[in-house]
């Protein structure tokens, strides 16, 4: 394993010395691994907070800030963090307006965000949770955890965080996280495997000439193997559960999100995105806004994901509302 | 028949201690084949810093010690098996009181509270390729020995024994809950992470009592 | 090799289309490679173009935009384009206020930047260069083909983008961009080779317990290779000949860009800050700005590169100056 | 002695296109060692562009045949070998001039001419381990032979020959111009991609003279 780092156990410790260093608009609790709004709490303004095991950046770190998230926790690589830095967080960014939890669907993050929930709940505060699940790579989902918690997590972030930035109550920035998420789907896939520092080896050993399709972001395996193939291939693998499991051609413009999963270079996504683009045009989906980049990153693993979420008038001006955090900045 | 002290429920947790750190590799193996690849290290992170907690404050009575332990695992575990043997220890504490000694009925029913809290934050039915795999049968193995007139080691052994082979019937299974459930049929043909784990702390359990 | 793409040679052609699909506010010439502002030729407006071989993205196209380059003109892969669609680009942008040419230093580039604006000059327009050249990698620079161009690129295309968009003249554009450059360091390392798609293969073995420190962004070979090291070590071999090169404890502003190579995952990055950011506090440097992520790149290589420019107020208030690019944005 | 024609020097341009897509991999692999591993695919690209013009636009005369692939060199290349190569074409068809056959004496003139550009373009001296140290032996090797009484085919094959020795020699040499140039002593022991190229060009146009 090589990887530009010290100690594998000191990774997120150590790589958060440096968010602080980079990001002095930023507020970074070295004790409970934070990263928090340099103004929070912001009086008034329902909290969000989102979190998880780290190795996923820019996603959660990378999108604190104004229109986005008030603070967020950051586990160890690939694990949840534990109830009390989550309660830290809820408590540091509570602005008497209540307080969001935006979590990814894992038994590990649920559990403990919902132990932290009732730890703030006990001490007084109002705390209400999202729990996002948009990885339509998971089939029988009523057999099983449940769909996992993706790509959709960062539009999730971006639209609750604008509407609550809006001054809107818990309960309206909590429904806007839901009509998101309801309306958002996931399908990723990886071409190499990523490392975990503690474990020093790729999780999974993927043939030269083999992909994995249906993959999450923690090196879990995914739907199934299969043999390599042209971008043009993938893009409709990735699509064709996409657009089986929800319609998006009813006209609403739709926000879709080409993301890396940390290993692949940019000038790939651009070319898978032109891929999934032609598709999406056959099928007559209007898509009417776009990022293509590393947003919610398995490490260094090679490979892509493409989150379709199906909007309305209001979701786009929340989307194209201001918003200034390290991944994730337009409008100031 | 002896009871069992606190001194023996703290060797019990270092043993654990001890026995998740050297089977680290093998624990994050296991999770690696149908899970993330660190079911080895959270346990280490969160016994070691039992094991830490103990030393630095000693605990008055087995709830206390369970109690402080089951927080400490809770909050330096995370992921899924953080809340849930942290809820384990912490229902164990409260089933048995603020004593320091307790009897052999006493440690089958704390064992029980402990399963039981496991499932209700888990939500896991047997079956499920998890834990509760290990530890269901291994709770009804102990219960079975105190009825056949057992003590506790002996119970506590039967209980291992019985938690190693629920750990063994997980490999054919497809799993339902956590991570490994979003593998599918994939799931099957590979033992669960956290029924190894379980066996593990039965194990030290076990040899704690013997030695007692 | 396992890539995004469909043929070796179609890579930059098809990036380019998901360029055009993922940003309308862009202009794509497809026929020349030129990602160019929407808004191009801007009346009065200094134009400024760069280009070179891709690969390295978000440089350049990811650049283009108000507040930073007019045009990109993307080779093939680490290939420099020829001069005929610098000159198209040249042409497309010239809003009659002259042109600047931002050319990192390789022989391909310099050689095909300078033929086409012998052809630009020959049909009238005003073209000026800069040829970047901050890589201290380099040594012996008299008897070779001088620095290599790399990170400070990234800082004079923002820097002579904001510059050009306050209205001065060529040649006060051109002088920001030297004082950028003349300015500007850079030392950058490898932990794997790039894989060119037209090879198909590494560029070059890197054992797994060796680096290679001093590379450019092309795969070519370091100043030396050296046991794998902890990242504190690296940021010590990145920074030392940086420092000895330049003074940068003057106490003048510095603006920081830690650089990923583009295979290495964000949560690297910034604990690489981390690390650097303590030397260079050890050497009372004082940096006022800082950038931590993927900017100029080497495909998927692993790796990172630190680039500081010593600046001044005037310099600090145009980074500062709003910017709207697929790669940079803040402001507007 | 037979003058070289029209078509020979439009053969040579063929069997140049033939030779370096032959040896793609060979001359990638090369500036695989000491650059960016793109040398054989640049060349590919651009003399098949040449032969693709030439094709469909056939030329009128030399100078037209040499201007216009050298011009299609240059915008299909990209790379520092574009326009090199470019500039030598060029030059060479501006000494030439307006004429569909031309003589030993002045296919020298025009190999010359090509050398001198590839040098103000690229200001490389001899040694700097570039195309310049096989093109540079090679221009001489055809005008000794010239000069002693040889026609172009014989004069030709001498400057291969001389080119292929000038690409061994830059072997031991450290590199002073170009990609290679940034390795220091570590570009020492590697052959110069364009030393390579260089020969297979003037080896093209040995074979395109001899069968003439
Ligand atoms: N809902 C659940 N109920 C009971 N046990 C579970 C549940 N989900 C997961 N587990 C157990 O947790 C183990 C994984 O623990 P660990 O690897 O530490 O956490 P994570 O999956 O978050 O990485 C699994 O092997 C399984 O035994
Ligand atoms: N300044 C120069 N003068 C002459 N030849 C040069 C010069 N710079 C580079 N070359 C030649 O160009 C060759 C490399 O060509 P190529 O790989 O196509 O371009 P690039 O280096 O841009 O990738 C080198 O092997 C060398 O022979
Ligand atoms: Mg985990
Ligand atoms: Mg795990
Ligand atoms: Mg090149
Ligand atoms: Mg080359």
């Amino acid at each position: 394993m090589k990887k530009l780092i010290n100690a594998p156990d000191d990774v997120v410790k150590e790589s958060l010395l440096g968010v602080a260093a980079a990001h002095p608009e930023l507020r970074v609790d070295h004790e409970n691994r934070l990263v928090i709004r340099g103004d929070s709490p912001v009086n008034g303004k329902v909290g969000l907070v989102s979190g998880g095991g780290s190795g996923h950046e820019p996603l959660h770190g990378g999108f604190v800030g104004v229109g986005m998230l008030d603070a967020a926790v950051c586990g160890e690589v690939f694990t949840s963090p534990s109830p009390e830095p989550i309660l830290a967080a809820t408590t540091a960014v509570d602005g008497g307006a209540g307080v969001l939890h935006i979590v990814k669907n894992y038994t590990g993050d649920v559990l403990n965000f919902e132990m932290a929930a009732e730890l703030a709940a006990d001490s007084g505060a109002q705390v209400e949770a999202i729990v996002t699940n948009d990885d339509v790579a998971v089939q029988d989902s009523l057999y099983t955890a449940g769909r996992r918690g993706v790509g959709v997590t960062v539009i999730v972030e971006k639209l609750a965080g604008a509407a609550a930035e809006e001054g809107r109550n818990l309960a309206a920035v909590k429904e806007v996280a839901e009509r998101v998420n309801g309306n958002g789907r996931t399908m990723g896939m990886a071409l190499t495997s990523c490392v975990v520092p503690a474990a020093g080896k790729p999780t999974f050993d993927l043939p030269e000439d083999q992909m994995e399709i249906g993959i999450g972001i923690h090196g879990e395996p995914g739907r199934y193997r299969r043999d390599f193939a042209p971008a043009s291939d993938i893009a409709e693998q990735l699509l064709e559960p996409v657009l089986s499991d929800m319609s998006f051609d009813s006209g609403d413009p739709v926000i879709a999100l080409c993301n890396g999963m940390g290993g692949t270079p940019l000038i790939e996504l651009y070319l898978m995105y032109g891929e999934l683009k032609k598709i999406l045009d056959g099928h007559h989906v209007t898509v009417a806004r776009t990022l293509v980049g590393n947003y919610i990153t398995s490490l260094e693993m090679a490979g892509c994901s493409i989150t379709l979420v199906k909007a309305d008038d209001e979701m786009i001006r929340l989307w194209d509302a201001p918003v200034s955090t390290p991944g994730l900045r337009w409008g100031m | 028949m002896a009871d069992v002290s606190l001194a023996q429920v703290q060797d019990w947790l270092v043993r654990a201690k001890d026995s998740v750190t050297e089977q680290r590799s093998y624990l994050t193996e296991l999770d690696s084949a149908i899970g993330d690849a660190d079911h080895g290290s959270n346990l280490t992170r969160g016994f070691g810093a039992v094991v830490d907690k103990l030393a630095s404050q000693p605990a008055a009575s087995i709830e206390a010690l369970l109690k402080a332990s089951g927080m400490t695992l809770v909050s330096t575990v995370g992921g899924a098996s953080g809340p849930l043997y942290g809820t384990m220890l912490l229902r164990m504490g409260k089933a048995v009181g603020d004593a320091d000694t307790m009897t052999a009925t006493q440690l089958g029913e704390a064992l029980r509270a402990g399963l039981e809290g496991v499932v209700a934050r888990g939500k896991a039915e047997p079956g499920d390729k998890t834990m509760v795999d290990a530890l269901g049968p291994a709770v009804e193995a102990f219960e079975k020995a105190l009825t056949s007139g057992e003590g506790a080691a002996t119970a506590a052994t039967a209980a291992a024994q019985a938690a190693a082979a629920g750990r063994d019937d997980t490999e054919p299974l497809v799993a339902r809950k956590g991570r490994a459930s979003y593998l599918g049929e994939r799931s099957a043909g590979h033992i669960d992470p956290g029924s190894a784990s379980v066996t593990l702390l039965l194990e030290a359990l076990a040899a704690a009592l013997a030695d007692g």
